[in-house]
């Protein structure tokens, strides 16, 4: 049931993943200390004939310790996460690595356009490739997407990528991915885009160099041929 | 806030208890308004920027501190109100600096608004009016207009090259295929949502039931143009009336 | 109805009907203000819209402006005149000051059927759209401002609820304040 | 304590010119100005709605565990239905469900009963703000019926697909929710001004700042962070009504507009509006676990202070719903901090709440086994937020089902949980009669455990990829083989919704009740509980109003016959 978790088809997908982790690894100690405190707290201190209520104002301090150090110890935890949470994103969303090949990418009510380069690996020329729901890409390239929608907000999600990015209506917002392994996996749009939004699914295809290059001859000649 | 009020009895309500009556001379101080309202307008007639924006923006907020002061006798008021005030205010400024990045710039990091660059560029028009009277009173004429400026922004943001290389069965992949199936069979992606079905090219009831008007009507201005489903968008903006005649020739390549 | 102990109790020293109106100053505060920061946005990031402001009318605007100023300062003779106990005048005072309200109010309808006569309506350009609803928003607080006041002052010729002249009369002056942010947003600014 | 309900409270109403034994049945259910009328309006306004938009869960959760079927009662669901069901689910559940019940109900009933009053200061604004409420409430139900069927554009509305028919093709359900939602808001500011102008000027003589109950200060502070949020999102909503009605462009990119504005008005009040929630639902958990545990809290002060300073940092944090929407990535970075930054006033209020445990004697009866299970449910909403606010994760996080279930997990225990909570402590009050231990706690644990089983197999199915608001998953290969997932999550719903019906019985047998309630069920110290159950029209007799010797939590002071020394007794 859980297979596609294990998918890591991008060069970002780990570090996204080993935040998660961490993040878990943090938040879940401090989740179980507190959980656990609680219940024994309850357990321990459940009404019973031989012990009668203490009265504690909260500002002795002895007692003030238990709540102001596991206090600083989040603080401490914040911290780290949000390095490691600052790092991962500036690799993902600030970074932009050079790119091998460009594409463009634009949502529409409801469906993907993908605009693919063709053999000249050059986006507005006459061998452009546009293809609908299908987006195919060599691996081991690092590709920029330009991302762009025609009517209302979509949003460029693959799963398998650990990718995410909206298309806003007016805007072209630049992102870069870097597939590690072939493959066929999910594009979902991510953001409600009307009554199709359940249907607006598009696949992207990433083929070893040879195989892409052969799709990109078929497909750059029949579209000449229009 | 209000810890600090001591209350061990009752307060009456008495209507003016704290402060009988303010020492303001409100004709001075209406005076004083109307000749800063005069020195605001003539300010800006010098035409130099930073007058402008002293005389305008300058003198309002005098003028609106004079009033709060003075008419709204916030002067007397208790602390804690003049806080509830200041701290409103502070976020509605924290409000505007962290929209300011991403609506009041037009690019940044990655991301570039092509939509506001280009409605910079082309600048205002001239109203309807000035061109002659009628447009401005034919509300069918308006809606076109600003159609018509819709085009230009897509042409900025998909650049000139793909207005120039329009081929009707390109722009019927992008735009037709996900319904009505890159073959016109009406089962696109996205059919499977919508109710009633999109309409199939291939089949002769779909040829029986139309004209060549009604399509470019429908293609032009949307189904509900020809009392037909809403869900079909209406392409006028996108497509030129010679355009919209190039995809229904392909269209009814399908014919069966 | 009479009112319940609770109205008539102070703890925080200042009467209750006017503690309520600043809290409702600052609940119109940030609603104003969001609207005018997001004109601020748009209007910094257009310089293009300097050419659909330079449309608008200075004069018209300044003759609001004082107006709405006027109005003002009869607001608060009637608060001094309520202060002093004297309800008849108060109403008077408040009279005057619907005057101002509808006089403002019909300005501004002529203002607005010369723009749209000529072809500037709501849906001609972003500034226009902001123009319409800012000064529309603060159109329908002066109807309220109006409406208010007359029952105020119809209860103050009574010298019934002298209190309330008080009340409406802040509001009242925040109104105007608004639209001294308004005037130079919208017409002096070009 | 039974002894006391004896004590009749005559003739209460002696600053009333009328009383209110003889009027019609419009007058006392409908045109009252008693506080504690107006609260009983909102609640069963609320319990209405909480069951609509409970059988709306139940229609979209069918459709997704068994797509394509009938479902019993509904029918086959369409992908426009579908998306009218979730997006009015979502804005019932918080505009209608959450905010009265918790804020409206619950501040109207004890506000004045904890601070000594005998009503509101603006009974009539009072009365007004729930008739826009009831309202807004029919316009909501009624934009399902509309041509073209409810909106279907989320409970955040974003433009262009809200702003414009031809996209969202429910133009009148559109305009029709729009205007519901502004109305809430109206109702709720002027309700809002009335709680905070009563809380400041009409405490009991005596009643110092931290004499006051926490969950007075909590409604209050809630009720000054939702006024000074809500504002720029009114002015946003009225843009948003031209843009749908009057074919302006503001959230147009083609007319210079632009769809990102309307994302921020959104979240700038989106974001506090969850604290508005959280904290009256947190102020009843204190009080109640202060009662049962008949302990102190521990540090009353320390409690306003972090609720004051989440209200403040829930300002600074609203961008982390926007990561991946297109704002500038730099900025992501501030609102990270921000936003990991506010766990800390939260962590030290539940650190806070587990403290005073400590040197109690708790008593397990309904309404505490609700305030602990708040805990122990909020606590998994808290931490799991954390890997959203984390930039680096929410870009694969962001409108998975791991953001549904978290923020389920956090509203389920502030609305459903501490609804409860606060419904089964205060009952006795509020109507007199007692409600059933053993009936209530088989609906506790009938509501509790099912609700696990909803939603912690969503974080999995979040986990693994799963987006949100899309009506079948079938057309995704890849999540197409986790539908065990979406059935347990269905069927534990069902079970779940089953159980509300021994609630429902529960509460029918206890109205119907002849036996009285007493006075002080709970042995608690605060000043609803020294007037009869229920108050009587003015609370208290005009000549007895109470007067405060003390602060709110003294339990098992030494040296004392009691364990509980109420706030108006004197030393």
């Amino acid at each position: 049931m859980f297979e596609r978790l294990a998918i890591q088809a991008s060069s970002f997908a780990g570090d996204i993943d080993g935040l998660i982790l961490l993040i878990a690894v943090l938040v879940g100690f401090w989740f179980i200390v507190a959980e656990g405190m609680f219940f024994w707290l309850i357990w321990r201190f459940r009404e019973r004939p031989d012990q009668k209520s203490q009265y504690i104002t909260g500002k002795e301090k002895h007692l003030k310790r238990w709540v102001t150090i596991p206090h600083a110890l989040v603080l401490v935890c914040d911290v780290f996460i949000i390095i490691g949470a600052v790092r991962v994103w500036y690799d993902v969303k600030q970074h932009l690595p050079e790119p091998d090949t460009v594409i463009r990418v634009e949502g529409q009510q409801w469906a993907w356009v993908f605009q693919h380069p063709g053999p000249d690996n050059e986006l507005d020329t006459g061998d452009d490739i546009w293809t609908t729901d299908d987006l195919y890409v060599e691996v081991d390239r690092t590709y920029h997407f330009r991302l762009s929608s025609r009517d209302v907000l979509h949003n460029f999600s693959v799963p398998a990528f650990r990718l995410k990015q909206d298309a806003v209506p007016g805007r072209t917002i630049t992102g870069w991915f870097h597939a590690t392994s072939t493959g066929t996996y999910d594009i979902q749009c991510a953001e409600i885009c009307g009554i199709g939004h359940g249907v607006m699914a598009g696949r992207i295809n990433i083929q070893d160099a040879e195989t892409h290059a052969s799709w990109m001859s078929e497909n750059a000649t029949t579209t000449a041929a229009q | 806030m209000t810890e600090h009020i001591d209350q061990t009895a009752p307060h009456d309500a008495g209507e003016h208890h704290d402060d009988g009556h303010h020492d303001v001379n409100y004709a001075k101080i209406y005076v004083a308004l109307l000749v800063l309202l005069v020195i605001s307008i003539l300010g800006p007639e010098l035409g130099i920027t930073w007058v402008t924006l002293i005389t305008a923006f300058g003198i309002a907020l005098v003028k609106a501190t004079m009033v709060i002061n003075n008419f709204m006798h916030l002067k007397w008021e208790k602390n804690f109100i003049k806080w509830a005030l200041v701290v409103s205010l502070l976020f509605v400024a924290l409000f505007f600096f962290g929209v300011a990045p991403d609506v009041m710039k037009h690019d940044g990091l990655r991301w570039v608004n092509d939509a506001a660059i280009a409605s910079v560029e082309r600048g205002i028009e001239p109203p309807h009016g000035e061109e002659g009277e009628h447009a401005a009173e034919d509300g069918e004429g308006e809606d076109h207009a600003e159609e018509g400026d819709d085009t230009t922004v897509e042409g900025e943001g998909a650049t000139e090259t793909v207005a120039a290389a329009f081929s009707a069965p390109d722009a019927y992949s992008a735009t037709c295929a996900t319904c009505h199936g890159p073959n016109g069979g009406g089962d696109g992606p996205g059919a499977a949502a919508l109710d009633p079905q999109p309409a199939s090219f291939a089949t002769t009831e779909f040829w029986d039931g139309v004209t060549r008007e009604s399509m470019v009507n429908v293609i032009q201005n949307g189904g509900a143009a020809e009392g037909l489903s809403a869900a079909m968008p209406a392409w006028g903006a996108l497509y030129s009336d010679d355009e919209i005649q190039q995809i229904v020739d392909y269209v009814e390549t399908f014919q069966p | 109805m009479q009112k319940p102990i609770a109205t008539t109790r102070s703890a925080s020293g200042i009467p209750t009907g006017r503690l309520a109106i600043w809290w409702l100053l600052a609940s119109e505060i940030v609603i104003f203000g969001g609207l005018l920061a997001c004109y601020l946005l748009f209007r910094l990031g257009h310089p293009e819209w300097a050419d659909a402001a330079a449309v608008t009318n200075t004069a018209i605007g300044a003759t609001n402006t004082f107006v709405l100023l006027t109005s003002s300062f009869t607001a608060v003779l009637a608060h001094q005149a309520a202060e002093r106990g004297d309800g008849k005048k108060a109403a008077r005072f408040l009279v005057f000051t619907i005057i101002g309200a509808c006089l403002f109010l019909g300005i501004k309808s002529y203002e607005w059927w010369y723009e749209i006569s000529h072809g500037y309506t709501i849906t001609s350009n972003g500034f226009w759209s902001f123009y319409y609803t800012a000064a529309g928003l603060h159109a329908a607080h002066v109807i309220a401002g109006a409406i208010a006041m007359g029952f105020v002052a119809k209860d103050a010729a009574q010298g019934k609820e002298l209190q309330r002249v008080e009340l409406v009369g802040i509001y009242w002056h925040f109104v105007d304040v608004v639209w001294i942010f308004l005037f130079p947003l919208l017409y002096i600014a070009k | 304590m039974a002894q006391a309900t004896t004590a009749p409270v005559q003739d209460t109403h002696g600053h009333d010119t009328h009383g209110h034994h003889d009027e019609g049945w419009f007058k006392k259910y409908f045109w009252s100005t008693d506080h504690k009328m107006i609260a009983k309006q909102y609640l069963w306004t609320s319990i209405f709605m909480a069951v609509v938009g409970g059988l709306m869960a139940y229609v979209f959760r069918m459709q997704l565990a068994f797509p394509g079927i009938e479902v019993p009662g509904f029918g086959l669901v369409s992908p426009g239905e579908y998306n009218a069901l979730i997006t009015n689910h979502g804005s019932i559940m918080i505009f209608w469900v959450a905010m009265p019940m918790l804020i409206a109900a619950w501040g109207n009933f004890l506000i004045p009963l904890m601070i000594g009053a005998d009503d509101m200061v603006f009974p009539r604004i009072n009365r007004l703000s729930f008739q826009i409420f009831l309202i807004s409430a029919i316009l909501i139900l009624a934009s399902l019926f509309v041509q073209g069927g409810g909106f279907g554009g989320a409970w955040t509305s974003y433009p262009p697909l809200s702003a414009n028919p031809e996209y969202n093709l429910t133009g009148l359900g559109a305009s029709i929710w729009l205007i519901a939602v502004a109305l809430e808001f109206v109702a709720f500011l002027l309700g809002g001004i009335n709680f905070i102008v009563t809380l400041m000027n009409s405490r009991a003589p005596g009643m110092k700042a931290y004499d006051i109950p926490v969950t007075v200060w909590m409604i209050v502070i809630a009720s000054i962070l939702f006024m000074l949020s809500v504002g720029p999102l009114i002015a946003g909503a009225i843009m948003l009504l031209f843009d749908q009605t009057l074919n302006t462009g503001f959230y147009d990119p083609a007319r210079g507009g632009d769809p990102i504005l309307w994302q921020h008005l959104f979240w700038f009040f989106g974001h506090p509006e969850v604290y508005v929630v959280l904290l009256p639902a947190i102020g009843f958990v204190i009080d109640i676990i202060a009662t049962f545990a008949r302990k102190k809290l521990f540090g009353y002060k320390i409690m306003v202070y972090t609720a004051v300073a989440t209200a403040v940092l829930s300002f600074f944090v609203w961008a982390h719903h926007q990561f991946i929407a297109g704002i500038d990535p730099r900025m992501a970075n501030v609102f990270t901090v921000t936003t990991l930054l506010i766990s800390v006033p939260i962590a030290e209020l539940l650190f806070v709440i587990i403290a005073t445990l400590y040197g109690g004697s708790i008593k397990f009866t309904t309404p505490m086994l609700w305030a602990l299970s708040f805990v122990a449910t909020f606590l998994i909403g808290g931490v799991t937020g954390i890997f959203l606010g984390a930039s680096g994760s929410d870009i694969y996080l962001h409108d998975t089902y791991f953001v549904l279930a978290h923020f389920h997990y956090t509203f389920f225990p502030i609305a459903i949980i501490g609804g409860f909570a606060a419904f089964t402590y205060w009952f006795p009050k509020m109507f007199g009669t007692m409600l059933d231990e053993t009936l209530g706690k088989i609906h506790f644990w009938g509501t509790v455990i099912p609700f696990q089983f909803i939603f912690i197999p969503l974080f999995a199915l979040g986990l693994g990829g799963q987006h949100r608001r899309i009506y079948n998953f079938q057309n995704f290969p890849e999540l197409a083989s986790m539908q065990p997932l979406r059935v347990t999550a269905t069927l534990a719903l069902i079970v779940m919704i089953l159980f509300q019906l021994v609630f429902f019985w529960n509460l029918f047998r206890s109205l119907r009740s002849k036996e009285k309630a007493p006075m002080n069920p709970w042995k608690a110290n605060t000043l609803e509980w020294t007037t009869p159950s229920p108050p009587p029209h003015g609370n208290w007799p005009p000549d007895q109003m109470p007067k405060v010797y003390r602060g709110p939590y003294e339990y098992s002071v030494p040296d004392r016959d009691t364990d509980y020394w109420p706030q108006n007794e004197p030393s």
